[in-house]
């Protein structure tokens, strides 16, 4: 059902945990199944320098997590919010058509992360 | 790599001599059971003998067996069979909210189809009120389905008290015992059914054969026309090897339930009280004791999810299930968990491991032996786990 | 005793290299395809691959392929699916005189609920005229059902002109191949059919296993509701071990069709010729050439009854029948012989001969030596044999 | 499918043929199948001396044909009128449900044969 880079990122998931005092952080909760995943970025100048998740949800959900933070790491900002569900779950080597929409979970959470951080950083500027 | 298969509520391996009895059937004692000849002649009495045995197990005649495809075609022919043998008499039909898709999908068809519908709620138990039931009958209720154990929480229903309610109103009462056959006595005139559905992979039989117990007197309209076999109940070239497959898992389930439910219940409780022990915050779906099935044990274990829980046993050999196997392709929680008045996030995390003949002790040492692990791992990447 | 099988388009046994790849699904890898785990994934491939064997075999998609319990639930898939699909644009069928009963009982059915039926006649030879389908074509047609090849004759029929004529109207066609699969070629695109009965235990394959191709984009209704096993086309926990043994049986199939027909061609000749050059009074059912499947031989011979033929034979080790097998045990001379305008007399004694993979010059060499005999001996006691 | 009897009864059928110059002869079709069954008696006084049968039926048919003219030989008409199909079936250790109206056949045309040598016996009186 799931190719062998999705049970890798399964098995031995990437960045797992929490960034005390991120400079931004996103939580959603998947519309169509209620799991739910958030991320912590630390961003140095435009670019993200670190990132973290934790992750409530099915195999898919914990190997696009996964696969999404080590896709940013390095990225800039802009860069990252043109990151795409469809990208990663072509980054994991496809997702089984039922498992499709856990892609989203990744990449809304990471948008949302990015958000934050912008919201944040307009209101301190 | 080690292999521990708890997954007996989704299918059973098939019964070696179960499979060697139907090995003949395929290459040497292959006839038509139509046919006049020889070869037709001895499919036909293989054929008969299955139908006995699987009328002994279920305390009925032969005649009142009718071969289907399985459990699902057997639960459709009983309720579709029946609203169309009375829909001149009434449109309303009974079930609860803990059936199986084959029941609750097709009672759902009927009803986008002029039927009335009341669907019984379930206590925290995941079993069925009577009294409900009994406030729900209408004078125009046709049929009342209702299932003898829960698939997924193992709970057995009072199903002979609803049989004594539904002849008492003159309602014909169909029962799905596809989980209960071979686990616990299963006999229609004590249960008081007109129609019980029974399916042969969930006891050690093959894949693909099930059959319809229909009372004597009870009218149902046929669900596939041709050829007219199966007394025209069911028309379709007999799957003999199968069904003589069929016959021969009865035989053996009722030489060996008593022994297998034995069995099954200490490594039931060596499972379910394990659990308990070793990891927090789990809690036990269904009833303990008498009311649930000897091979069912059902958890919720907070924080975590029911797929990475399968996934993470499934690396280490071991087969479990989360919710029935035919839901845990789709995304909702299992309806059952939710009928029971569980919440979403609690559902979602909710872990079926179900026993059968073969597991052994060491196998569920290794299975707690291993959960613990798997919990913590997935616990520590759980945004819901911020103890 | 000796034992000559000649009842092929009856049933037939499984080849034993399909028996054997059953066998490991029944005890070994026993999952069930909607299970996550490994035991899941391994019945789940093998499924799949079950489905592209049956496909390619009659150059489909696999997602084009459904399956069933059989060819009879396929046939009523096809025909009763495509009815409730199309209820509201039409009311209109048309079939043959010469189908098979899961087709001509199914249209029946329809016919009693409110739909009308043309039943298209054929001619002498047992072969439908496209000119009298065309004939019949109304406004409010919404589905043509005809067979590709008759089971009792041997009649190839003119699918490929049916199947342009119907989608010239945007009709819905389905052709029931259960009888031509694996002997001549069966390709969905070049038969121009949108859905087509294929049948496992006519081709050396497991009983109880079948299957719809439904064209892409063609829509219908499903028989049976539940689990949304087979894309929600077909509910219930698959029949894994059958269906891996269908798709094995598609695939030899393929690999043996053109040296099976040549050789089958031989026989039946040899037979027929045989029959007629030894008996008198006897006549062909059926085209003779290209025209009729390499297996089947038919004839009626005249002041002996079907029964007392077969009986008589089948003391001798010979299995034959006499119609089909599913009409066998029936009181009435078959509907095919009788819509070919054989008289009532004349149709009660006809005999089918089927020959499969296995049959020998010296079988057919033995059957020419005895029924000769049977022949004479049961018009010595025919009132109707006074020559 | 069949008792043994019945294979019996049709593999060695007793009294096949016809009787030239017979008393009383019977001829009927089953209305159910189109099958025939021709009966033919000698009669002394009021003894069945002789009797033969000709069929054009299923195995039932030819077997309780058979089997009639075994029952009847030596009776009196009187007697032989007495037997109904249900006893000739009984006779053969029963037949299968789907085959009693073959045992019709036989009681019919015996019947008839013995109604054909009444009419022929009271005319020549
Ligand atoms: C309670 C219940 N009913 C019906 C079915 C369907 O039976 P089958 O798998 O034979 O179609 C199942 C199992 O899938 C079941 O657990
Ligand atoms: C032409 C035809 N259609 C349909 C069927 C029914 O298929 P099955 O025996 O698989 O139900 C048969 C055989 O019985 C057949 O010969
Ligand atoms: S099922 Fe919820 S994210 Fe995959
Ligand atoms: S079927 Fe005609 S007499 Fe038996």
């Amino acid at each position: 059902m799931y190719t062998e880079k999705v049970m890798d990122h399964f098995t031995n998931p990437r960045n797992v945990g929490e960034l005390e005092n991120a400079d931004g952080v996103g939580e959603v909760g998947n519309a169509k199944c209620g799991d739910i995943m958030r991320i912590y970025l630390d961003i140095e100048g435009d670019i993200i320098k670190d990132v973290k998740f934790k992750t409530f949800g099915c195999g898919a959900a914990v190997a696009t997590s996964s696969m999404v933070t080590e896709m940013v790491k390095g990225k800039t900002i802009d860069e990252a919010m043109e990151i795409s569900n469809k990208a990663v779950a072509e980054a994991l080597g496809g997702l089984p058509e039922s498992k499709m929409h856990c892609s989203n979970l990744a990449a809304d959470a990471l948008h949302k992360a990015i958000e934050n951080y912008r919201d944040n950083h307009q209101k301190k500027e | 790599m080690r292999r521990v298969y708890l997954d007996h509520s989704a299918t059973t391996p098939v019964d070696p001599e179960v499979a060697s009895v139907m090995m003949t059937y395929y290459t040497e004692k292959y006839g038509n059971p139509s046919s006049v000849h020889g070869f037709g002649r001895e499919a036909k009495q293989a054929l008969e003998q299955a139908r006995t045995q699987v009328a002994e197990l279920i305390g009925a005649n032969p005649k009142e067996i009718t071969f289907t495809s399985g459990g699902t075609e057997a639960d459709n022919l009983a309720i579709l069979g029946t609203a169309e043998a009375l829909r001149t008499k009434g449109k309303h039909i009974i079930t609860s909210c803990i059936e199986h898709h084959a029941v609750l999908e097709t009672c759902e068809h009927l009803e986008k189809n002029g039927f009335d519908l009341t669907v019984i709620p379930v206590d925290e138990e995941g079993v069925i009120s009577v009294d409900a039931v009994q406030k729900a009958i209408r004078p125009d209720t046709i049929l009342i389905t209702v299932m003898h154990a829960n698939n997924e929480v193992g709970s057995i229903q009072p199903i002979a008290e609803i049989g004594k309610l539904a002849k008492e109103h003159g309602i014909v009462f169909h029962v799905d015992a596809v989980q209960s056959l071979g686990k616990i006595p299963v006999n229609v005139d004590e249960l008081n059914v007109d129609l019980l559905t029974v399916s042969s992979h969930k006891i050690y039989g093959p894949k693909g054969v099930g059959a319809l117990y229909v009372r004597k007197g009870v009218r149902i309209v046929p669900l596939v026309h041709g050829g007219g076999q199966e007394r025209k109940r069911r028309s379709g070239t007999e799957n003999t090897p199968g069904i003589i497959g069929f016959g021969k898992a009865c035989e053996l389930a009722g030489q060996r339930m008593a022994e297998d439910a034995q069995k099954q219940i200490k490594l039931r409780d060596k499972l379910m009280n394990g659990i308990l022990d070793r990891i927090e915050f789990v809690k036990v779906n269904g009833p303990l004791g008498e009311k649930r099935l000897p091979n069912n044990v059902n958890v919720s274990i907070r924080y975590v999810e029911g797929e990475s829980l399968l996934l993470s046993l499934d690396m280490l050999g071991i087969a479990a299930s989360s919710g029935s196997a035919c839901t845990s392709g789709s995304l909702d929680p299992s309806h059952v968990l939710l009928g029971m008045g569980l919440i979403h996030e609690i559902a979602h995390g909710s872990l079926r491991f179900s026993l059968g003949r073969q597991n052994t002790e060491e196998e569920i040492d290794y299975v707690l032996e291993q959960l613990p692990k798997i919990v913590e791992r997935l616990r520590m990447m759980s945004p819901l786990y911020d103890q």
